[in-house]
């Protein structure tokens, strides 16, 4: 057995006991199959979004535009969708839409070397304009952002079950099994080496945000489907829309010597669903200590990852 | 050079499409702000808003808060500068209350409350003394949140949970906290009240809730979006039995109201119209005709009540409320000019009845879309 | 006469107004390991990065097997059967082995779209097997790895290409004694295969040991290239050094000549992690203490233990001699007129971006920081004026990024902003590494004229030569302890201080 | 040999793009956007902006991202309008406090348990804010009258201008700030030349956290109350004035103070020009995207040509 072995064995152990006690706790309600399939379904969106964003992310482009984006995208498939398209259309406008978002952001940062963050912030402004300027246009005749009524079956069971199983493996494929995805990581962790390794540099990060886009578009089928509706929001608050994303990305980065970036993204958001639903159960109150909850969360696995750091932080 | 080019081409560009989209100024320019653009409820009052410069085909400036308090600040003044006559403000708190009339009065500016109104004493006051306030027109948001607690009650709900937005929201509070003492003293109990920073995380949350405390009796959205996700989180629960009710017409409630399938089991609202009240105060103002009560106080109206859109009533609210106007162009007209007393018995007489009936005597409702909505007439 | 692999002529290269390579003229048979010699910055790495396509050259030319050669990058080099294990690159941690070998190339395991890791791990195995590499782990991320298995993983990628030509650049310093017979052993069947070899190692030993011919370069130039039979280390060193031991470039006393105060005290300093043990050493005014050891000695992490940064947990005394007080921080080294210089320049030395007036003013924080924490513009561009100008930098203005300085004036900046403060010792970390020898002599004189003036130098070195030429003692380290002191005079030799070494 | 400054134009490039929108809100607003009332407002609205921005300016430097100044903001307005009502200079006190702990606090996780600034902040974020849910509850307070004098002109210009002056100082005139830049540089090479990189590192999150207090001071003034949404989006709009004046991303010694101070009346005129150009609603976001991107795309070409023009 690796060393990597013994900590994922050690790791889940911890995990399942952790679980069992809040089980134990809870009298009966944690592992309930219900409640496993409820969290499961919640812990689905932030998954797609956080992989979507490794795939972004890991190139080197923090783009938070991710967010504003998955708001688009999601109403334009909702759109299609209602116009008779069904969910071809319902994915097809997601996708088309997310990857465009992701290539515009991309560009300006590649392209035309404005720095990643700096783009993302411009792309997260035009953005969220872009859906708020079409809420605008349909609440001036009275109408809304187009809402989901039929094809939701991709944010239920079993529908958001298979998209995840597909997600997964489609993620951890390309992530771990591609030329590009080695590619990808290589460029993300030296960029030096892999050029001198001969690999395309800018074609393998526009790539890996094209794939992302497409992980972004169904992050936003996904919730649009759970939830029906997803409202324009400006201001640059879309980020509020991905904070459990990012979170689960960031525990996904503390986990990394012992999970590789998809799975380690499942695992964590599975804990940041898992989280808010066990202290809902337990009575604590929503909007404040379990936002407190969360935030300790992170930082403490910020500590415990880093324990053994060296080299300079920023 | 060349690189010059383009930016003297780019700033050239923007400047023409900035000036292009100035347009001169009719009598009076209203400007009103909303807090953010996107959420329906907001754009809706908006809208109601800039309803009546549109009537009276005057200029109007809609303002986006992008969801900040400074900004909303900010924007006011702004407004001010920008030459608007009148403000219509929608304000997020009391203390903003009395910090936009300090300045609309050093500035000259008239000014309306829209939607949310002062409730400290002081502020009123405050408010009340100010020769540039034109008037004020809230909800009345208590009775937003009693009347659903009582309908609960009469149904023999006993246990609810609440689903609402971020903790202290100045809408959201009122209305839930009425309703919470009047579910709780009528032996009712609130097993969970839920608060979502993130109008989409109310749906995860709901649903967490549910497997904590299994099957209740009621859901109760302090805004329609948390009565459509209530919903949409019960589909995940096709073996409990629990009911929501909510405040708010939009089209997607009313619709699962319509729909015998859904949870839904009831919807009031006022279908955001002190918005419209409150621009109706404003041009007034700017006529000339503040309006003020018997003490010389200006008017002040927070009680614009709730009224229940039932499935029968629908099609005749979203045809005559939604796609056309609650109030035809000639009554708004007749609104600027009109007397306080008049003004007051507009405000407390809108209601669906009301208006359907008022519109069907106008000839513009015929009598057997009145029937098939269920009044007797004709 | 065998066949000629690769011929080089008159080949140039430049960076800024540094001449790396300069008229370079090679010629290399088929089946011959050849040995590049040479000091820091004499051009080796600079000549095999650019027979590796990991560089272009500016002009001449290269032929391989008879056909032009210009390789733009180092997948062509890799077709036409030219490979190199660099010495700095290393792998990509996040990544397994196997990934790591086919880096670039991991197209040609697409099964169905999918890159097959057995596949892939399975011709990765082949190669280990093939050339007899100790077998390290592939599946596993590399940052699993020990040092030596990465380095074996970075051969593996070199010999994929199934190269005629392969370049080791300093391989066998972080290799153990074991994995060293493997890399012999590599390079005889090389021979036997009539490939070819170009080794670069720090050894000179080793060098001549392994080596059929040895082209020894002296400041971007070929000095001469030999064959290996009968040629001793030392007229290698001959050769290497050449005219540069004439003349004042260095010392030319054969006493020891210092005070007796000791300005630093050093006792038991040991490292958590082993790289020091019970270190204790004394250096004295106007004393230059040469230290010299092999690369995993612990001559490197001594100097920076001894300023105040490491890694792991030190433990031991660092004392000032003059005031008694106990260093823990190198802020208090600075208070006691204190500095070091580390030996990676670019990366813990300098700040590329930044204009040499910045980087001037790092080291003088604290002395300009006047009343109210005031620290005057103009104060510090009289400083960065006067270190500027005092050390001869050439550059257009103090102003200037320091960017891509040559390392000769990078090192003048680095060193001159310590030099211009009123110091009582300082310890230098290999203060001549990659730059050229005027600017080496240059520095020599200064040291010189520091020791003069009382200064105790700490002179942490690769190169024995620099410490047999500058220092008054030698403390010589191995695996982290200390193995000997020697002091100038007749035992001052390079084959004793090698003999404690090894 | 002259010795010409090499980045003159890049000192330029923030006050030409300032120029230029001057001239075309001058044209587009009729001139409205300059009479004395709106420039007078148009500073009003910079102030906390602009103090926030001073503060995020030492993170900004070494090259690290403090995106908690939102939620923290918040905070200290809901504490501080609390405390205002016993007493005002209590409350400053305590909202400056509180600014300076979560600074603090950040920094110590980031320096000395070397935690990514962002995957702290970020957690902070989330934290703080629903610690503002949980201090105001239901409640909401008015401020007394006297405290609104912060929200005086002269008052609270004279308060920025004193702070611009401090921290001119602070930044480009002391080691801590040159310290500051320089860790954004090569925060190796300032470790080894013998600084105390984690007292700097932690000392400039204790800065940004400190002026974002004294933001949330004025901002509470202007917003005369409490509000559990105070500070929403605030940091990201002083990101938006700090890269949109120049001030590097990965921080360095091209942090200027100048850059801040000018950045934020960009970011401040583009909102106020936009709308008092009768451009309003979602539109004016979507030029302020694109404007930013632009800004920062010229900004990059021109330092980048200047760099190659000195050799760098």
């Amino acid at each position: 057995m690796t060393k990597q072995q013994k900590s994922q064995v050690i790791f889940l152990a911890v995990f399942a006991a952790v679980l069992v006690i809040c089980h134990l706790a809870s009298k009966g309600i944690v592992l309930s199959g219900s409640n496993i399939v409820n969290v499961m379904l919640h812990a689905v969106f932030p998954m797609f979004a956080a992989w979507g964003m490794m795939f972004i992310f890991t190139g080197g482009l923090m783009d938070l535009s991710v967010g504003a984006n998955l708001l688009l995208a999601g109403n334009v498939g909702a759109l299609l969708a209602n116009m008779g398209l069904g969910y071809a259309g319902l994915i097809i406008g997601a996708v088309v839409t997310a990857v465009l978002a992701t290539q515009f952001t991309a560009h300006c940062a590649i392209t035309f070397d404005i720095p990643a963050w700096v783009a993302g912030l411009g792309g997260a402004l035009i953005l969220e304009a872009i859906l708020a300027q079409w809420a605008n246009v349909m609440a001036a005749s009275s109408n809304t952002l187009p809402a989901l009524k039929n094809y939701r079956g991709l944010g239920k069971t079993p529908g958001a079950f298979i998209l995840m199983a597909v997600g997964f493996v489609v993620a951890f494929l390309i992530f771990n099994k591609t030329s590009l995805g080695i590619n990808l990581q290589a460029v993300g962790a030296n960029p030096t080496v892999s050029k001198t390794m001969g690999i395309n540099v800018r074609k393998t990060i526009i790539l890996s945000t094209i794939i992302g886009g497409v992980f972004i578009g169904i992050s936003g089928v996904n919730d649009i489907s759970l939830a029906g509706k997803l409202s324009a929001i400006t201001g640059l608050n879309s980020l509020g829309t991905i904070s459990k994303a990012l979170s689960a990305t960031l525990l996904a980065n503390s986990l990394i010597n012992i999970f590789t970036k998809p799975v380690g993204i499942v695992i964590s958001s599975v804990i940041v669903a898992l989280l808010f639903n066990v202290l809902t159960i337990f009575g604590v109150p929503s909007g404040t200590w379990q936002n407190v909850c969360l935030g300790l969360l992170i930082i403490l696995c910020g500590v415990l990852s880093h324990l053994n750091e060296k080299g300079v932080v920023k | 050079m060349k690189k010059q080019i383009v930016s003297a081409a780019i700033a050239a560009v923007m400047t023409v499409a900035i000036a292009g989209s100035s347009v001169m100024a009719a009598d009076h320019k209203v400007g009103y702000n909303y807090l953010g653009a996107g959420a329906y409820s907001l754009s809706m009052l908006a809208n109601n808003e800039k309803k009546v410069s549109d009537v009276l085909g005057q200029e109007s400036l809609a303002v986006d808060d992008q969801f900040s308090v400074e900004q909303m600040v900010s924007d006011i003044e702004n407004m001010i500068n920008s030459g608007c006559d009148g403000v219509a403000a929608w304000l997020i708190s009391d203390a903003l209350c009395q910090q936009v009339s300090i300045l609309c009065q050093n500035n000259g500016t008239y000014f309306a409350l829209a939607d949310k109104v002062a409730t400290d004493e002081g502020v009123i006051s405050l408010l009340k003394g100010n020769e540039y306030f034109a008037g004020a027109c809230g909800p009345a948001n208590e009775i937003y949140g009693s009347q659903l607690a009582e309908y609960a009650l009469e149904q023999g709900w006993k246990t609810c949970i609440i689903t609402s937005s971020a903790v202290g929201d100045a809408t959201d509070t009122p209305r839930l906290e009425a309703f919470k003492s009047v579910f709780e003293a009528g032996g009712g109990e609130i097993v969970d009240e839920l608060h979502a920073d993130q109008q989409q995380d109310a749906l995860p949350q709901i649903q967490d809730s549910l497997t904590a405390h299994g099957e209740v009796d009621v859901i109760y959205g302090t805004g329609s979006d948390y009565g459509v996700y209530a919903c949409t989180a019960l589909e995940d629960y096709p073996s409990f039995g629990t009911k929501v009710v909510t405040s708010g017409l939009d089209e997607a409630a009313l619709e699962l109201l319509n729909d015998e399938n859904s949870p839904m089991a009831m919807v009031t609202g006022d279908c955001w119209m002190s918005g419209f009240f409150a621009a109706v105060f404003l041009q007034n103002a700017l006529e000339g005709n503040t309006l003020k009560d018997a003490d010389g106080k200006p008017i002040w109206i927070d009680d614009v009540q709730p009224f229940e859109v039932t499935p029968e009533k629908y099609p005749l609210y979203k045809k005559y409320f939604l796609d056309e106007f609650a109030y035809t162009d000639d009554e708004i007209k007749a609104m600027i000019g009109a007397s306080y007393d008049e003004i007051v018995t507009i405000v407390h007489d809108y209601n669906l009845d009301n208006r359907l009936m008022a519109k069907y005597e106008a000839g513009i409702i015929s009598a057997d879309e009145m029937k098939e909505a269920g009044y007797e007439v004709g | 006469m065998a066949e000629e692999l690769l011929k080089i002529t008159n080949l140039n290269k430049s960076f800024g107004m540094t001449h790396a390579n300069n008229n370079i003229c090679l010629t290399l048979e088929k089946g011959e390991i050849r040995c590049l010699a040479g000091e820091n910055g004499s051009g080796k790495s600079t000549l095999t990065s650019i027979i590796s396509g990991m560089q272009p050259f500016d002009d001449g030319s290269m032929v391989l097997n008879g056909k032009e050669y210009k390789p733009a990058d180092p997948l062509e080099a890799n077709a036409r059967k030219v490979a190199m294990v660099v010495q700095e690159l290393g792998v990509i941690t996040a990544l397994t082995g196997s990934m790591n070998i086919y880096l670039g190339q991991t197209d040609q395991f697409r099964r169905n779209g999918m890159v097959s890791t057995r596949a892939m791990g399975k011709a990765a195995e082949a190669i280990f097997d093939k050339w007899h590499i100790p077998k390290v782990p592939l599946g596993i991320p590399c940052a699993h790895l020990t040092m030596e298995q990465r380095k074996m993983v970075e051969l593996a990628r070199a010999l994929d290409a199934d190269p005629d030509l392969l370049i080791l650049d300093e391989i066998t310093q972080s290799l153990s004694h074991d994995t060293r017979k493997v890399i012999y052993e590599l390079k005889d069947r090389f021979k036997q295969e009539g490939r070819s070899m170009i080794i670069i190692s720090h050894d000179l030993e080793e060098t001549v040991e392994i080596s059929d011919s040895i082209t020894i370069l002296r400041d971007g130039e070929v000095v001469e290239t030999v064959r290996s039979d009968g040629f001793t280390v030392d007229d290698l060193k001959q050769k290497m050094v050449g005219r540069k031991m004439e003349g004042d470039y260095y010392r030319t006393d054969t006493a020891p000549s210092y005070e007796e105060s000791v300005l630093l005290d050093v006792k038991d300093l040991s490292l958590a992690d082993g790289q020091l043990k019970n270190i204790s050493l004394q250096l004295h005014k106007g004393e230059i203490l040469g230290v010299c050891g092999l690369s995993d000695a612990g001559i490197h992490p001594l100097g920076s233990a001894i300023w105040g940064i490491s890694d792991s947990k030190r433990s031991g005394l660092v004392k000032d001699g003059v005031t008694g007080k106990e260093l823990k921080h190198p802020k208090d080294m600075i208070a006691c007129g204190g500095s070091y210089l580390s030996k990676n320049r670019d990366e813990e030395g300098l700040m590329m971006e930044a204009e040499i007036r910045n980087n001037m003013y790092l080291p003088s924080m604290q002395e300009l920081t006047g009343k109210m924490k005031f620290t005057s513009p103009a104060a510090v561009d009289r400083l960065a004026q006067k270190a500027y100008d005092d050390f001869d930098v050439k550059a257009t203005s103090i102003h200037q990024p320091i960017g891509r300085l040559s390392g000769g004036n990078k090192q003048k900046i680095n060193l001159g902003r310590w030099l211009v403060k009123d110091l009582n010792y300082i310890i230098l970390d290999c203060p001549t590494r990659g730059v050229d020898v005027g600017v080496k002599a240059y520095i020599y004189s200064v040291l010189r004229k520091k020791k003069e003036e009382g200064v105790g130098i700490l002179l942490i070195t690769d190169e024995l030569t620099e410490a047999i030429g500058m220092a008054d003692r030698i403390l010589v380290l191995k695996n982290g302890e200390l193995a000997a002191e020697i002091e100038r005079g007749e035992a001052f030799t390079e084959s004793n201080i090698i003999e404690v070494m090894v | 040999m002259t010795k010409k400054r090499v980045f003159n134009i890049e000192v330029l490039i923030p006050f030409i793009i300032l120029a230029v929108m001057v001239v075309i809100f001058a044209v587009s607003t009729q001139g409205k956007l300059f009479t004395a009332a709106s420039l007078r407002t148009l500073v009003k609205q910079t102030i906390s902006l602009m103090i926030a921005g001073l503060g995020m300016l030492f993170v900004a430097a070494i090259g690290g991202c403090d995106i908690t100044q939102g939620s923290l903001a918040g905070l200290c307005a809901a504490v501080t309008a609390f405390a205002a009502t016993y007493s005002i200079p209590l409350a400053i006190c305590l909202s400056i406090l509180i600014g300076l702990v979560s600074g603090t606090f950040l920094g110590v996780v980031n320096a000395k348990f070397r935690v990514p600034s962002f995957m702290v902040s970020l957690a902070m974020m989330i934290g703080l804010r629903a610690m503002v849910s949980q201090v105001l509850g239901n409640n909401s307070v008015i401020l007394p009258i006297p405290y609104l004098i912060l929200d005086d002109f002269k008052v609270s210009v004279t308060v920025l201008l004193i702070l611009i002056v401090v921290i001119t100082y602070i930044f480009h005139y002391t080691a801590f700030g040159a310290g500051c830049q320089a860790i954004g540089e090569n925060e190796k090479a300032v470790k080894f030349a013998g600084v105390h990189v984690d007292k700097f590192k932690i000392g400039a999150y204790a800065m940004s956290g400190l002026m974002t207090g004294i933001a949330a001071v004025f901002i509470l003034a202007r917003v005369g109350g409490s509000s559990n949404v105070i500070g929403l989006g605030f940091e990201m709009r002083i990101m938006m004035a700090l890269y949109i004046g120049g001030v590097p991303v990965a921080g360095g010694f091209a942090s200027k103070v100048y850059k801040v101070v000018v950045g934020a009346f960009i970011i401040q005129l583009l909102e106020s020009g936009l709308l008092l150009s009768n451009v309003a609603g979602a539109m004016t976001q979507m030029i302020r995207g694109f404007v930013l991107l632009f800004v920062v795309f010229i900004m990059v070409r021109i330092n980048k040509r200047a760099r190659a023009a000195a050799g760098a």
